[in-house]
């Protein structure tokens, strides 16, 4: 048990990988063993971050050298600094990995049903425990240059994944347009990691903070990283791209994708917090970022309001949520270098913004899965030819108000209390912030208003008659998520407590992330 | 493709393919290794599938087939990975063991095949990885282009 | 209007590459410190006279499998996207 | 501006940058698309590799190697990475365009419906 402690950092990330290597040669023989296989990967590995987890929060960060003759041993004997690839794992990090790996065996569940319809469910199968690799190994490393590795892993696997029904035209055109952006935004990443190279001749996240100088290029480096990231997280002016995939993802994969984009927005504040911390100029990095969420949250929810298509409503209401969380841990970031504003405000938002990261994760996640029932029973994702639906679908009807209500941040549900962190600290750092996010959420509560009514209320139109419930499989994969957020809504103080405050405190401790790996400072 | 152009692919293929295993199994002393010798052997089948067609070199070198060898080899790959788990994951453990344990001396020497630990294995591993990877693109891709669908 | 804001952000983000070409380090004088460790212990460690090769398969061996994890994503990927389907209709 | 000299590959890296950059923006055929980024990791990986130039260094391999001083190994390794990295995107990438010529008939985004912007 206690070896296993020792290693699940990288068996988190090596046990879905090897079942993807093994799937193409287990499926000869039949479909059941392969879902038995992922679902069983997967649940173990939601095992090893959770027992990973609580030795977090029990001991603190957790470093594992991948090739030393100790896991601990992160430099060398007689050397200075780090030369092998680390894994630094702290409450953030193991934060995050709990969200991937939570929402991956709630989509594998519900795609079990949706691949008796399609071919080519081996491939499937493969590509989502590809993506899940991607987002864990991009959370859990230490490492920059490993980092642009898993962002590779995640934007193929999520661009092909993205491209999975090959009979409608728009499925290969959503995914080129992702595989496209994924691959200059990370190509931007790799030169901004080139430039840190060519400077400190190191790669480890840690050992070049520890010696970061704030040279005009680290400055460049940083702006590029701040585009390339706002690519791949759809924030505002880097959108495009976020609709066309998201409305053409399969089945479950939807909100892998999506939470595949929050785990770039991690990287971001990995960057912004651990990488410069407070040798930046924090006050202008804080004030783009909150400004790149003002216009994401904006933007975002009025082009969702005035959607058809309730998939392309949902990747919309997606991106005005991401700007939610750029706006809290960017009020945070501003105030980095003020003790004082820190603690009275600073660090309140930080955690509404992290807590507005797993919430959304659970409910937006919840309405992909709920759209993707209609698809499946309707066969259009236009909400004008759909009506009458609560009749022929109670559960999905359910799970969608409580989505619905959960995001348009109606008390008790956990959207109403993440938000309220986020307005309280953010009305403190400027008001008028915290007046555009109250306004978009009674924007966000509008549209699914509309989208309930055309969808679900009405007279039972007379061509969807024989239209009955989805199979039980895509339920129990919506009912883990409904579970999640009616606890989550029950009982906020406990999660807050458990998980987002040490998540916070990780975040804002860069001299804690440095010396586990370099020594005492 | 023209008569001249399959005698030639006749002629070089074979030199092509045993240059390519020449480059994998010598990454550790020589440049090269596991990726650039894959790429390598496996241009010598596209060039195979240039001079005759996608159809033909399919009847001899199934898609399936290729995906079994790129798992087997990206198991092996990680197996290897897997297996220096006792002391930590990816750790070199067959150096100075009886197997490619041999350690070089110090500085300039003429290179010794059976040194390297696990290196030499990770080098087939992947080599095997790669040809199969990048023949299966290719062939894939060519018999697309050509509109023949393939049986998962 | 839309064709001069593209143009100019271009402008923009190619100067910024020719200043990073500018302050980068004189070309040929790298900071070696990380890599020296490796040229100096390549041998005695990872056994291997191919130091690039040490440093693929031995320091950085969890990169190359991540890679080789790329490479099997896009043979997955074309694979399954022109498979054989159910019903050979175009919507 | 002595300086600037030395740093000629910089340069050279900064244009194929930019030259990418431009075909990506401005062009709207998707092959070019794929082109344009082609271009793009090329300088990257030139970019990564040059990091690693130490003049007067041999080849990082100990076999009848003239001298000790040696340019740096871990850039050559990145670079490979990049390399597969970047085969693997354009195959998947040109497989991606063969579909969209299939549905639509057509490579050109103005054309396609969802490409456009």
């Amino acid at each position: 048990m206690q070896s296993l402690v020792i290693h699940s950092p990288i068996l988190a990330i090596a046990v879905p990988l090897l079942a993807a290597f093994l799937i193409p040669l287990i499926s000869k023989f039949n479909s059941k063993v392969r879902n038995i296989v992922v679902i069983a990967a997967l649940a173990f590995t939601e095992f090893l971050v959770l027992i990973l987890a609580r030795d977090i929060y029990a001991t603190g960060l957790h470093i594992y050298t991948l090739g030393a003759s100790a896991s601990t041993l992160a430099i060398p004997e007689n050397f200075m600094v780090p030369v092998r690839i680390i894994l630094e794992v702290d409450a953030m990090s193991v934060f995050m990995g709990i969200i991937s790996v939570t929402v991956s065996l709630a989509a594998a569940i519900y795609s079990i049903s949706f691949m008796k319809q399609e071919t080519g469910g081996s491939k499937f199968y493969t590509l989502l425990l590809l993506l899940t690799v991607g987002m864990v190994g991009m959370e859990f490393t230490g490492d920059l240059f490993n980092m642009f590795v898993f962002l590779e892993i995640l934007s193929i696997s999520g661009a092909a994944l993205a491209a999975f029904r090959t009979r409608f035209a728009d499925a290969s055109e959503g995914g080129f347009k992702y595989i496209v952006i994924s691959a200059v935004g990370a190509l931007l990443i790799l030169f901004a990691i080139g430039i840190f190279y060519g400077q400190y001749n190191l790669l480890n996240i840690a050992a070049i903070a520890k010696v970061m100088q704030y040279t005009s290029l680290d400055k460049i480096a940083l702006v590029i990283l701040i585009v390339a990231f706002g690519m791949k997280l759809a924030s505002v002016p880097m959108h495009m791209w976020a609709p066309d995939t998201y409305s053409v993802a399969p089945a479950g994969t939807s909100p892998m994708i999506y939470v595949a984009s929050q785990a770039c927005l991690y990287a971001l504040f990995r960057i912004c917090f651990t990488l410069f911390g407070v040798t930046m100029d924090t006050g202008t990095i804080g004030w783009i970022i909150i400004m790149l969420g003002v216009l994401s949250m904006f933007v975002g929810v009025t082009v969702a309001v005035q959607q058809t298509d309730i998939k392309r409503l949902m990747a919309y209401h997606a991106i005005s949520q991401s700007g939610y969380m750029l706006l809290g841990i960017g009020v945070g970031l501003a105030v980095l270098a003020d003790p004082v504003a820190l603690a009275s405000y600073g660090k309140a938002a930080i955690s509404g913004g992290i807590f507005h990261i797993i919430n959304n994760a659970l409910y937006k996640g919840l309405l992909f899965l709920t759209a993707e029932a209609l698809f499946f029973s309707l066969g259009t994702r236009d909400l004008n030819r759909m009506g009458g639906m609560a009749r022929n679908m109670k559960y999905t009807t359910i799970f969608y108000i409580i989505g619905a209500l959960a995001i348009s941040g109606i008390p008790p549900f956990n959207g109403f209390t993440s938000k309220l962190m986020i307005y309280e600290s953010v009305y403190q750092f400027s008001p008028l912030l915290a007046i555009i996010a109250m306004l978009v959420s009674i924007l966000t509560l509008a549209s699914f208003t509309k989208a309930f009514q055309s969808a679900f209320t009405g007279p039972a139109l007379p061509q969807y008659g024989h239209v009955t419930e989805v199979p039980r499989p895509m339920l129990f994969g919506m009912g883990i998520l409904a579970v999640l957020i009616i606890f989550f809504s029950l009982f906020p103080s406990i999660v807050v407590n458990t998980i987002v405050t040490p998540a916070t405190d990780a975040l804002i401790n860069q001299a804690g992330y440095i010396s586990a790996v370099m020594g005492g400072l | 493709m023209s008569k001249i152009v399959r005698t030639i692919t006749n002629l070089l293929t074979p030199f092509i393919l045993m240059f390519g295993l020449y480059v994998i199994m010598h990454g550790h002393i020589t440049p090269g290794g596991g990726f650039q010798g894959g790429a390598v052997f496996a241009s010598g089948i596209a060039l195979l599938i240039v001079a005759f067609n996608s159809a033909k070199v399919q009847e001899k070198l199934k898609e399936r087939h290729l995906s079994v060898i790129e798992s087997s080899g990206a198991l092996m790959f990680i197996g290897l990975a897997f297996a220096g788990l006792g002391i930590t994951f990816f750790y070199n453990f067959m150096v100075g063991s009886s197997i490619f344990g041999q350690i070089p001396p110090e500085g300039s020497n003429p290179g010794y095949m059976w040194t390297a630990g696990v290196i030499p294995l990770m080098n087939i591993a992947v080599g095997l990885k790669v040809i199969a990877g990048l023949s299966a693109i290719v062939l894939v891709m060519a018999l697309a282009s050509s509109n023949i669908r393939i049986d998962e | 209007m839309r064709k001069t804001a593209t143009i100019i952000s271009l402008v923009i983000v190619i100067v910024l590459f020719i200043v990073t070409a500018f302050l980068m380090h004189p070309f040929g004088q790298p900071p070696s410190d990380m890599d020296d460790y490796i040229i100096e212990n390549a041998q005695s460690e990872a056994g291997a006279n191919n130091v690039v090769s040490s440093v693929v398969f031995d320091y950085r061996g969890y990169d190359t499998l991540g890679e080789a994890t790329i490479l099997f994503t896009a043979v997955t990927a074309v694979v399954m996207l022109f498979r054989r389907r159910k019903e050979e209709t175009i919507n | 501006m002595t300086e600037g000299i030395f740093n000629i590959p910089f340069i050279a890296i900064a244009a194929l940058i930019g030259i990418s950059l431009y075909i990506m923006v401005v062009k709207r055929n998707l092959i070019k698309i794929v082109m344009g980024l082609a271009i793009l990791e090329a300088g990257v990986n030139f970019f990564i590799v040059s990091l690693g130039y130490r003049s007067g260094g041999a080849v990082p391999i100990y076999t009848n190697v003239p001298q000790k001083l040696m340019v740096l190994p871990v850039p050559q390794a990145l670079t490979l990475t990049s390399i597969v990295i970047g085969v693997s995107i354009t195959a998947l990438m040109l497989s991606m365009i063969v579909l969209i010529y299939r549905h639509t008939g057509s490579i050109d985004a103005e054309k396609s419906r969802k490409l456009k912007g």
